[in-house]
């Protein structure tokens, strides 16, 4: 079955205001175009799951579509702090936002829970965390093996998950190496999923190497060819990270003001994720090049 | 930022960078990671973050533990960058590296999984018993003064790692408390008095490596005490810089200033663009 | 460090009478010479942890190394009965076993728990099968986000974990592809872990491709060598399985006394694996033959 | 094995293939094979073992379902084996497929996870409300009669799959039971009447074809009720051979024989060596 559709054509036909969407990738592979295309389709009222922030959440809260966050880090990682979540946390500007808050081994049980369609998952780690005593979602069971009682969290089901892979085929097998996060869960746990890749290839290229399909077609509802759709985060074999574009994020959100002019030159004055990379200027990219580093082929053959 | 070769016996100001053997200056960062990679002897598996934790665990490899292996919270394990990683999710890290898991095993199988001897953390406030706190400051906790990052790895890290290694970059009374804020990694003790949860598996923090010195923790319900300062440093000054009344050893001894194959190592072969020997 | 050593070595360096010992692959890279070393050096007591039963089973069941069994399916795959195993069930011939029977996901989370250092994982199938009603260690925990009361089993945590892989370089980092079980889960769950392999190959080779390791070398005790170590099972890339051989045991495995000569003269009457194989003589593994089947190279490339 | 034109009309004996409307023979694995894949027009995702099943859905591919896709309990989706496997695990089915999952994403995000339409079953016995025995037969569970395979995943597919389809290559009392000796996979109505437990996803088995005819149920409550009978069966003959008082529909009916295309697909292209049309 084609699934591919343009950006727009799938934010639209899968999100909802007032949806849980789930936009995950750890540093690499980050569905940033698609979180740009919500902002550009004006949604509102969604609370957004990812674990570790970036600029996209600032994006998304200074463009008024959240309101609430369920996340882990919520710093702009190494690059700084990400100013529009601290107004809204810590002086409650422009208004108050509901923030879920757990640690990373928190979110990985709670996607891990909702991939499985269990109603909680385990965890060892929040005995004596203020984090667990804040949040009335973290509870615990007994221990019917006679341990102590264990703290669990709930499953984390989001009404949509999109995530950035290398590639997929047409019909949504989706491939993706390097640093592979949460992906594969918050995919599975989903009850709608978007993948947005670099490139979408010939079938025959994914079936050359089915191990390394992270998530398999049946759970894809969209797939769309999106280059540089990670951008500022990077795509191993395609594009390194920009970090001066996430530094001067940092320093530009200081100013709340500077936010929405920036979000309504860059992102509502583009019409899509074409046009506004070409705001950036194709120099701008020689710096993002990347060397090549092929792998060692394995044999898949069976009996001839 | 200099330090002629006079003060040595004296009380060195803080922003002065400590002397080494040779004479050379050393800068705190370097300081911290040499201190830190000899703290490393004897141990296997890490899980660290960029910057100095990184550069502790090659010099270690280069010195007390050659085999010490170093695992990212990205998955990355094994890796081999040809320059210095500018954060945990750099993908420079992933050409040439051992394996790269994915997040359900680092957390669950790596970290939950008791399988890291030491994991280096940082925090915004460190208490006597070595519980961290990388949330929030303030007292109202639904709005801080000033929100931190949060834990990521950090509340993992402290209840499966064997032993916790902190560094931390400047030893004052705003940073070493008598109270935390908010408690994001409880420690061992505090971990051991809730009333529910599993135990932490190890011990806590074990080392604190900072600008003035070393604090050291054996046992669950022992404080931190100051068991080394570096040379120069006054003893009476890391207490002052402590928040709490902190204990000194009865054996306190001065650290061994930086050897020049260590510098060396750092300077020539490590981080030769000073990316983070600021 | 070189964790390269010989099978015999390793097998009586990692395993104590008396161990639980987890042998895993799905029908694909099993430990089968691993196993068969176990005979030789004559272990006793131990209780077995195998999701899919096979050949191996019944063999280490007529060499008497054990008097437990974990398992979830006990057939001889697709070839036919398992008779010495269901000797020792249905008649207690020779003597009792000790079975702890799960279903694949049961088994599968016991893995999971261990691996997790977690007292027990969740699962949703169990409500009103009798394996639930038969086993006591399948146990359930209330579900404190308001649904039913919960199945969990427990961990499952073995004393040494044996697997077989395609590859691995002498440090352990092991690489697998084609069907993976629950070896990865297995590895980690372990006390200790032998891994054996078709190659040892230079680490420039698994570090070319680093998201094809399943077990990263931390883990990994030994790491032994074993070429064609998973007949009459298939690795992929490698060697086709040999549903002669499986199905011959079925019917040879009806006779406990053609059991017991089997492994006098097969096992017990080669000094090692070569050996064995070598009394199957050179054309036998000519069926077994594959044609090859590359995988296409990823780009790992990072910045230049 | 062969039969005559003229016998069409008659009840046929058990063991004599049934009749198509070109006048082929049909072999009980064709007729079970084609009834199982008119049964999956709709469906999207199935769960499948090796033999009839994966015919039955490579044959649904090529007719009533175009889109179906094929979730082996190995991992494997969308397989494309040059020859038909010789068991879930064959490792010919991993060349060319478009993935390979590991067994905690198929168990638990797949089979848990809810993700499949159609599961298809066996099972050493039956009852009226689909629970399914693949344990044992005998009275004493620690020292039965006959010990069976157990489980395997056939617990996880009956719990989360949207429907489960049973094939019974012989409808026979023994098979067909009023009481299981044990309860290896429930259906619906018997988890739902448990105590404890998570609710299975699914209806629990909906299709048990056989080669007597189809049985259906489609509520949690309802029995198993024959709705069809293969072509020159009796439908009493179906109630003798069923261990409990069989429903037989009022509108049963008269399963349409297998057709020149689909006997084509299945002897032609799917199965041209024969392996499992026995």
């Amino acid at each position: 079955m084609d699934k591919t559709m343009s950006l727009p054509q799938a934010i639209s036909t899968y999100l909802r205001n007032g949806d849980t969407v789930a936009l995950e990738g750890f540093g690499h592979i980050v569905p940033v175009a698609a979180a740009h295309e919500i902002i550009r389709q004006g949604f509102t009222d969604l609370v957004l799951a990812r674990m570790s922030c970036d600029v996209i959440v600032d994006q998304l809260l200074g463009a008024n579509c959240l309101k609430g966050l369920i996340s882990s880090f919520i710093a702009n990682s190494s690059a700084g702090s990400l100013h529009e979540l601290r107004r809204r946390i810590e002086k409650s500007d422009p208004e108050p936002l509901w923030f879920d808050e757990y640690s990373h081994g928190g979110m990985v049980a709670r996607y891990q829970a909702g991939a499985s369609k269990l109603p909680f998952q385990p965890i060892a780690s929040y005995r004596g965390s203020d984090l667990a005593a804040k949040n009335p979602r973290i509870k615990s069971v007994p221990d019917p093996y006679g341990g102590p009682d264990i703290h669990v969290v709930p499953a984390l089901n989001p009404d949509l998950t999109i995530i950035h892979a290398q590639r997929a085929d047409m019909h949504g097998n989706v491939q993706a190496w390097g640093m592979l996060g949460i992906q594969t869960e918050a995919a599975f746990a989903s009850h709608r999923l978007i993948v947005t890749v670099e490139e979408i290839v010939d079938e025959a290229v994914v079936r050359s190497d089915p191990n390394r399909t992270i998530v398999p077609a049946h759970v894809v509802d969209a797939v769309v060819a999106v280059p540089r759709g990670s951008h500022p985060h990077s795509v191993q074999g395609y594009y390194d990270r920009d970090d001066e574009f996430s530094r001067q994020w940092s320093a530009l959100a200081r100013d709340a003001a500077a936010v929405q002019d920036w979000l309504e030159t860059n992102i509502r004055g583009t019409s899509d994720h074409d046009e506004f990379l070409a705001t950036l200027g194709s120099e701008h990219f020689e710096r993002m090049a990347i060397h090549d580093a092929y792998s060692t082929p394995v044999n898949y053959g069976g009996r001839a | 930022m200099t330090l002629s070769a006079h003060d040595t016996t004296e009380t060195r100001s803080r922003d002065e960078p400590s002397e080494t053997t040779s004479s050379d200056v050393v800068t705190s960062s370097e300081l911290l990671t040499v201190h830190s990679a000899r703290a490393l002897a004897g141990r296997n598996v890490v899980f660290a973050g960029h910057g100095l934790p990184t550069l502790a665990v090659s010099l270690a490899q280069h010195t007390v533990a050659p085999d010490i292996e170093i695992v990212y919270e990205s998955g990355v394990t094994g890796a081999r960058p040809p320059v210095m990683p500018r954060s945990i999710s750099d993908s420079i890290l992933v050409p040439g590296a051992a394996s790269v898991m994915p997040m359900t095993h680092l957390f669950n199988y790596v970290l939950q999984g008791q399988r890291i001897d030491v994991g280096f953390l940082g925090a915004a406030q460190v208490d006597k018993f070595g519980n961290l706190n990388s949330t929030l400051i303030g007292e109202d906790w639904e709005h801080p003064d000033s929100r931190l990052p949060g834990s990521g790895g950090a509340i993992e890290a402290m209840a499966g790692a064997a032993e916790i290694f902190l560094v931390m970059r400047r030893h004052t009374p705003r940073t070493f408390v008598e109270s935390l804020d908010f408690v994001t990694s409880p420690g061992s003790k505090k971990a051991a008095e809730a009333e529910v949860g599993s135990m932490p598996a190890g011990s806590g923090v074990t080392h604190v490596i900072t600008d003035l010195g070393i604090m050291t923790r054996f046992a669950r319900d022992e404080e931190l005490t100051l068991t080394a300062v570096h040379p120069g440093v006054d003893p009476a000054e890391a207490v002052r810089q402590t928040g709490w009344n902190l204990q000194v050893s009865t054996d306190l001894e001065t650290t061994q200033p930086p050897t020049p194959d260590e510098l060396a190592l750092l300077r020539e072969t490590l981080d030769p663009t000073r990316i983070y020997l600021r």
